[in-house]
């Protein structure tokens, strides 16, 4: 009956390698970051100097640790816009237990332990009742800096101790911060975790087509819920590092700074409706940012003006190509 | 055999529509070669092909939502192109489409007439003249709802009903239906056909797409036969066989015989006792043997998909046991099930089958990670090892097994669907409506590789709502009516009757009364 | 359609009520009419924008630049008014809404012609047009005192007991109702929302469903821009920062489903009335100012949690099928 | 010989009082005559974002930095970098925590500005009566410290009544929320204290609005271009500020001889600063410019075109 059938030879790939690598989105960020290395190499005298870089990388480490979780995410479909408030009020928890003595590791713990509560509470929203993440996060966004608010009021937390400088001010050796080795260590974990394992794999999936994942045996919500704690974990590690920079605490802290997560996200190439992206994107769209806000900062550009370049960097790296393309096929037809 | 030759066409009558050299091609895949399909007035033409045929992408193109790269459409001889739908709908065509294209949250009225609602003299929607003319259209095709229900609260039946009525809403003089029975229950199809003679007799053209081909020959009066994308051959259904047809598709002869099931039956190894879902269904009790193929029949809506779904721990059931292998088993979530060898090629493809935007070798391997990765870890050599193996043995269709899903016909997404599954090495596989929208080829198939499963000492709980394939693949039939079991029969009691009877709840014609 | 007042709108009436009383019960004078008219004055921005948000979500988009919209077209026109201080306000505001709906047409055009993703485009253009206000303003605010009375007075001219600002609010909803309601327009933004697929197949092009969409909301933007800058009377380069999420929150809080299709005009206003009356209570029932943020938080996550148990569909219920044909 | 380059980092820029302070420090920079001043600032009042501007001007190795901080406490750990690379670092207006600058230029003496601005609202009220502050952000170490003082002398003013404070973040549409809720919740309320200039210009408005001119003074803290229509209206009777042209003037002026001239800051020191004399700094490194000024409808028109 079916031995009729003339089983057809698949090939594996539709493309070569260096094709598919080629054409990549990281290869085309990877031009335009090397652009502005060299620009800025050109356009002011300071910036090919070891020391102001490494001052540069202050301008998107704590933020890129907390998008490589968040670009996982984004992936799997959902959003956390209240990273920015989970810093704040795991700094604040910080700056509490440090009024009743805590030490630096005790800080550290607790730091980490309300990451992981606020990440675990939109996860509860999102996953056990079913809402939408990005309505469940724009509400923690205001609660979770209001307890800070409420916490603080127009107070400040300050005198941690001189070791806890050691996260957001620390070297590890010569220019090499404590901040840039994290977040090495952490895109590497992401990227291992992200594209080598089983995990990773479940999210591409699920951001794809949530409900066929479901129906492939993939314990969907909870590996969404992980994804939220996860987030949740990379800001109370952003918040360490950076209330040990600034080395006080207020209830303002880092406010905003969820845009730029999610900007660094999307340039690096993470569809925002979920389902694709690669955590070398991220890297890479990192150091972009952290690149033209340094390179603009040194030619004394107000940031303002800086986040025009962002902006039109967020739109024109998606719309060129897609004009592009559309050019050549007019000139086709 | 060769193909029957193409008979000439008759002269007395000139197509209405004519479509010539027609070719389109997506992202490296040529979907349409320069295909050629004529439609005459007041006569229908049915246009088969096996899947990824072209048969779909020809509809879009008819009704202006695809462009074609190149050829000529016709009306009344007078080339036209048609670069948006709205274009397509001026002309006269109107389809009804493979999947149901409506809107949940509006009105069946609505539904009806978006695009073309009636308008007051301020050029705002006519709301009471709309529902005037959609209940009278309603009426018309013996709808039982009203034109204000929202369409959520319909079943997919209905939604069809509104589909049709939606086609039927512009004075269209073509009108294209793209498998419209797939989704509709015995009656319901016999009130379809009976339309379908109406249209005829107004002198629509009308184009009908089907894998049925009893349907095919009872309705249509001429063809068109598509393979691969390339125009195979025309002509009158009166003057070709069954079996001609059949090979002109697939280019071989398909044997439509259901394959022998003398596979042994052991020892039980699923049991379900009492399954029971506050609204969906109760008391569900059967068991499961080795090598058993067990078909579960029933009119579409009788609830066997929210069963097996339960089974398959998507959804909770509220009471009951399932005993797998005589222990019993708690199945909270799919992943539960997958572990205790039960899985579920579920029958709505699209949204809970085929993963679009994984390619294909990873869409065949999910459930399977465990075991080609290691530690937690993946390992590509051992998917891509998988995949190729499925794939043969599914005779799949496919440029590279690292495309999208995505791009494959509905057919061979099904068969990733299934081929993810098997890798699995289940000892329960339940399929939901298998074979539905599948070409006859790949039909035949499906049914082989099911037969060869439980050869192999493989479960199988079919899915169906097509009598033939419950009566030829199975074992033992288990009936289901409003949620509930009507009734299990033996292989031997099983005959469309029988069948038909409990599924609509007729008792047994000696008693004589209908409920 | 003649459905009653859909639940959702109901419940969150209903919890606009209870508010009022439990507010009442601490300070009497909130609930005067007057009163409430102060209020409703103070949210009318907030519902106009609402409105518009309301269009741009229900065809799953999302419009995120509203409020730099907003301090653009508001800046803009304050400079025009400095410069020009006879132009009057009819061609002011005339101006205003061209400039924000050809702000939104450029989202617009971004997601229909280039097709990215809403979210994206907007996060950009909001950057984008922030950092335009600075430069045309060089920084520089633009102060009551520079700008003509006509100017700062018109949203605040009384007519018929109510300001103008007031006024605005109340065209914008009525003529959202008729426009959602009955027109071609309004029933494809759902159409397009709520089955884009299917839209495509009845000859609704949701590209340009979008693109209009954007543009609406880009018109509301910049005449709210007007009515901001002259109500404040005056303009600098962060005015109504972070609002667009206010916006947004006053949409969801309605019960427009962020997933598209789902959502009606009444639910948007009570959404932004739902915001307008917590923002506007809370500093008069004396709640330390540091407890505002925490409390509209959790106004919004109860809001969400509430609207999602009663949208939830029941199931088709095959069995009670069963019991009503045995 | 190369320029010197001072930088002068603000709050935000755009707003109305550091621009003019710029323009002061132009002038000292044109009098000074090798001096480049570069002005700067982050765009929202954020810690973090003068943070970026401060790396950004130890990378270009600026002379001095002269700060106006929003952060008492943040920004430390960036400055003590820039002085550990060699860069003169002071504060001005808003101040620095004494281990991150050099000294601190106090625009009045805290003291001084807390008295008169509860001695503005008390002048009107010779009977007594409700006062409400309208603040900054809470975050504000200015503002606090004004407030506080104010709070000190309290006792002075019988019958003065404060009844609540409230923040308008430096937002002009939530200061004018925060000032209607205030005129709602207390009906009886006579004045409105805004020690800010952002909320003193609402507030202002805010009264206007809700009718209440003549029965709602507002006064604090305010520049007489942007408070000039409010003075002409009545809501406000009168209010105070610096000069803010001579603040950006004098901070320039130390930067540089601090950074230039080897002068020391130590408690005690007396540094000149050109046309404004001298700063004498106390035990925290702190001194204070000149006495606040009051401007009122016999003045305003003088002054309201200069800054
Ligand atoms: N949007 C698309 N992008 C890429 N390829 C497509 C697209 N639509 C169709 N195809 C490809 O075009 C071919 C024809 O598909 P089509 O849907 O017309 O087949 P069909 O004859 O309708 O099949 P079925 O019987 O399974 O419905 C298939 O190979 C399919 O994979
Ligand atoms: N009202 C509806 N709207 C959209 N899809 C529906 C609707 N009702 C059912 N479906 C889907 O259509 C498919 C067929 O549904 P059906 O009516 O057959 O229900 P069922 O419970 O699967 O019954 P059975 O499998 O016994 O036919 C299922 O995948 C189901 O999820
Ligand atoms: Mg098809
Ligand atoms: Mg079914």
């Amino acid at each position: 009956m079916t031995d009729a059938i003339q089983t057809r030879h698949i090939p594996d790939h539709q493309t070569s390698r260096a094709a598919r690598i080629f054409k990549s989105w990281e290869s085309l960020l990877l031009a335009v970051a090397i652009a502005i290395f060299v620009i800025n190499s050109f356009a002011t005298p300071y910036f090919l100097n070891p020391w102001n870089l490494s001052d540069a990388t202050f301008n998107f480490t704590e933020k890129a640790m907390i998008a490589f979780a968040m670009a996982l995410l984004i992936i799997s479909g959902e959003i956390d816009l209240s990273v920015a408030s989970i810093i704040a009020l795991a700094s604040t928890a910080m700056g509490l237990a440090l009024q009743y003595g805590a030490g630096t590791p005790e800080l550290v713990l607790i730091g980490l332990t309300v990451g992981v509560l606020c990440g675990a509470f939109n996860g509860f929203f999102v996953t056990v009742l079913g809402l939408p993440s990005i309505v469940v996060t724009i509400g923690t966004m205001s609660l979770f800096r209001g307890i800070s608010f409420i916490i603080l009021g127009d107070d400040a937390f300050r005198g941690y101790p001189a070791s806890f400088a050691w996260f957001g001010q620390g070297y590890i050796y010569w220019v090499f911060t404590v901040e840039m080795a994290l977040f090495v260590i952490i895109a590497i974990i992401y990227g291992v975790l992200l594209h080598k394992t089983n995990f990773g794999r479940a999210v591409y999936a699920i951001g794809n087509n949530p409900t066929a994942a479901l129906f492939s045996g993939i314990r969907v919500q909870r590996v969404k819920f992980i994804l939220f704690v996860l987030t949740g974990l990379m800001s109370g590690i952003a918040a360490i590092c950076l209330t040990s920079r600034l080395g006080s605490t207020r209830p303002s802290i880092a406010t905003g700074m969820e845009l730029e997560v999610v900007t660094m996200v999307v340039l690096g190439g993470v569809s925002i409706l979920g389902g694709s992206g690669t955590i070398p994107g991220v890297v890479i769209a990192a150091f972009v940012m952290g690149l033209v806000t340094f390179g603009l900062g040194l030619l004394n550009v107000p940031g303002i003006v800086m986040s025009i370049f962002i902006g039109l960097l967020l739109i024109g790296v998606i719309a060129l190509p897609r004009l592009w393309a559309m050019a050549a096929r007019g000139r086709r037809a | 055999m060769s193909p029957s030759p193409v008979p000439p066409i008759s002269p007395d009558l000139a197509p209405l529509v004519s479509m010539d050299m027609i070719s389109k091609t997506f992202t490296g895949v040529k979907a349409l070669d320069g295909v050629k399909l004529d439609l005459y007035p007041g006569q229908v033409t049915a246009l088969v092909g096996e899947n990824g045929a072209g048969k779909s992408t020809t509809v879009k193109i008819l009704t202006g939502i695809y462009q074609p790269d190149g050829g000529t459409i016709r009306i009344d001889g007078a080339p036209v192109s048609f670069a948006r739908p709205n274009d397509a709908a001026k002309a006269g065509i109107t389809a009804i489409h493979q999947e149901t294209v409506l809107f949940d949250e509006l009105c069946v009225a609505e539904n009806i007439y978006i695009g073309h609602a009636p308008r007051t003299r301020f050029g705002l929607i006519d709301k009471a003249q709309m529902h005037r003319l959609a209940t009278k259209l309603l009426a018309e095709i013996g709808a039982p709802f009203s034109s204000h229900t929202p369409l959520r609260d319909l079943g997919i039946a209905n939604k069809h009903l509104v589909a049709i009525a939606r086609a039927l809403s512009v004075d269209a003089r073509v009108v294209i239906m793209d498998e419209p029975t797939a989704a509709l229950s015995h009656k319901e199809i016999e009130e379809l056909y009976a339309l379908v003679d109406t249209l005829k007799s107004q002198g629509k053209a009308i184009l009908f797409i089907s894998h049925k081909f009893d349907e095919i020959f009872r309705i249509a009066d001429r063809y068109t036969v598509f393979r691969d994308g390339a125009f195979v051959g025309d002509g009158k259904i009166a003057d070709i066989t069954e079996n001609d047809l059949v090979k002109m598709m697939v280019g071989r002869s398909v044997d439509q015989i259901f394959p022998q099931s003398d596979h042994a039956i052991g020892e039980e190894v699923l049991k379900v006792v009492g399954y029971a879902h506050p609204t969906e269904f109760a008391d569900i009790t059967f068991s499961l043997h080795r090598g058993e193929i067990l078909g579960f029949y029933g009119l579409v809506g009788a609830g066997r998909s929210e069963f097996m779904q339960a089974l398959f721990g998507i959804t909770k059931p509220s009471k009951g046991v399932c005993r797998v292998n005589g222990d019993i088993k708690v199945i909270r979530s799919p992943a539960d099930a997958v572990s205790n060898g039960i899985v579920y090629v579920p029958e709505d493809r699209g949204r809970q089958g085929a993963i679009i935007g994984l390619p294909i070798f990873q869409n065949m391997t999910l459930p399977s990670l465990a075991k080609t990765s290691r530690h937690g870890f993946l390992r590509l050599a051992e998917e891509f090892k998988l995949a190729r193996e499925y794939a043969q043995r599914l005779d799949l269709r496919a440029a590279a097994l690292d495309q999208d899903v995505g791009n494959l016909s509905g057919g061979n997404q099904q068969k990733v669907v299934i081929a993810k599954w098997l890798a699995t090495q289940p000892q329960v596989i339940i399929l939901d409506e298998p074979t539905k929208g599948i070409d006859i080829g790949s039909k035949a198939a499906v049914h082989a590789f099911m037969a060869e499963l439980a050869a192999q000492g493989l479960s199988v709980i079919m899915v169906s709502s097509e009598i033939p394939e419950i009566i030829g693949m199975s074992d033992r039939v288990i009936v289901m009516r409003d949620g509930r079991i009507a009734a299990e029969l033996a292989k031997d009691d099983l005959t469309p009757e029988t069948l038909v009877r409990h599924a609509a709840g007729i008792r047994s014609s000696k008693a004589g009364a209908a409920a | 359609m003649t459905r009653f007042l859909p639940m959702r709108e109901t419940i969150l009436a209903g919890a606009i009520l209870v508010l009022l009383l439990l507010v009442a019960a601490r300070f009497p004078g909130f609930v005067a009419p007057a009163n409430l008219a102060n209020v409703f004055n103070d949210t009318a921005p907030l519902i106009i924008l609402a409105l518009g948000q309301m269009v741009v979500i229900l065809t799953r988009c999302i419009d995120l630049s509203v409020a730099a919209n907003l301090a653009l077209t508001g800046m803009a026109v304050a400079m025009i008014n400095v410069a020009i201080p006879g132009l009057p306000i009819g061609v002011i505001m005339g101006i205003a809404i061209l400039l924000g709906a050809a702000m939104g047409a450029i989202n617009g055009l971004l997601v229909w012609k280039l097709a990215i993703p809403p979210i994206v485009v907007t996060l950009g253009t909001m950057t984008i047009f922030r950092g335009i206000i600075f430069l045309i303003s060089d920084g520089k605010w633009v102060n009551a005192h520079e700008m003509s009375s006509a100017f700062t007075g018109v949203p605040r001219m009384v007519l018929l007991g109510l300001p103008v600002l007031s006024w605005a609010a109340i065209i914008t909803i009525i003529l959202f109702g008729i426009m959602m309601a009955r027109t071609q327009f309004g029933r494809s933004i759902f159409a397009v929302g709520g089955n884009p697929h299917a839209a495509v197949y009845t000859g609704i092009d949701v590209g340009k469903t979008q693109f209009w969409a954007f543009v609406v909301s880009g018109a509301l933007a910049g005449l709210t821009g007007y009515l901001w800058v002259s109500r404040f009377a005056v303009a600098y380069v962060d005015i109504a920062g972070g609002f667009e999420l206010e916006v947004v929150a006053a949409c969801v809080i309605g019960g427009i489903s962020i997933a598209g299709g789902i959502g009606s005009v009444g639910g948007a206003v009570l959404g932004a009335i739902f915001l307008g009356v917590v923002k506007n209570a809370l500093p008069v029932v004396n709640i330390s100012p540091f407890w505002q943020l925490a409390i509209s938080g959790s106004a919004i996550l109860i809001a969400v949690a509430f609207n999602a148990r009663a949208g939830r569909s029941k199931g088709r219920i095959i069995l009670k099928k069963a019991e009503t044909t045995p | 010989q190369d320029d010197v380059r001072i930088a002068i980092v603000v709050k935000a820029l755009g707003i109305g009082f550091f621009e003019a302070a710029a323009e002061g420090a132009q002038e000292a920079a044109a009098e000074l005559g090798n001096v480049e001043i570069i002005y700067t600032g982050p765009t929202d009042t954020t810690a973090e974002g003068q943070i970026e501007v401060i790396n950004a001007l130890i990378a270009q190795q600026v002379d001095a930095i002269a700060i106006s901080a929003n952060d008492t406490d943040a920004l430390v750990p960036a400055l003590q970098r820039a002085m550990q690379r060699g860069i003169t670092v002071i504060s001005w207006d808003s101040g620095v925590a004494p281990e991150g600058r050099q000294l601190h230029l106090n625009p009045s003496s805290n003291p001084l500005i807390g008295n008169m601005i509860i001695k503005l609202a008390a002048d009107h009220l010779p009977d007594g009566g409700e006062v409400a502050l309208l603040s900054a952000t809470t975050t504000s170490t200015n503002q606090n410290i004004w407030i506080q003082e104010m709070m000190a002398v309290m006792g002075d003013y019988p019958g003065i009544e404060v009844v609540a404070t409230v923040y308008g973040d430096d937002l002009a549409d939530k200061s004018y929320r925060e000032a209607t809720g205030l005129m709602q919740s207390y009906p009886d309320l006579d004045a409105i204290i805004a020690p800010t200039s952002v909320g003193i210009v609402a507030a202002a408005q805010a009264v206007v609005d809700a009718g209440k001119v003549g029965e709602v003074n507002v006064t604090g803290l305010g520049l007489p271009s942007e408070m000039a229509g409010a003075i002409a209206s009545g809501a406000s009777q009168s209010f105070a500020i610096w000069n803010p042209i001579d603040l950006g003037y004098s901070a320039t002026m130390l930067a540089y001889e601090l950074s230039q001239n080897g002068v020391e800051a130590a408690p005690g020191a007396e540094i000149p600063m050109g046309r404004m004399g001298s700063l004498t700094l106390d035990e925290n490194n702190e001194g204070a410019m000149a006495d606040p000024f009051v401007y009122d409808a016999s003045n305003i028109d003088q002054f309201k075109s200069i800054f």
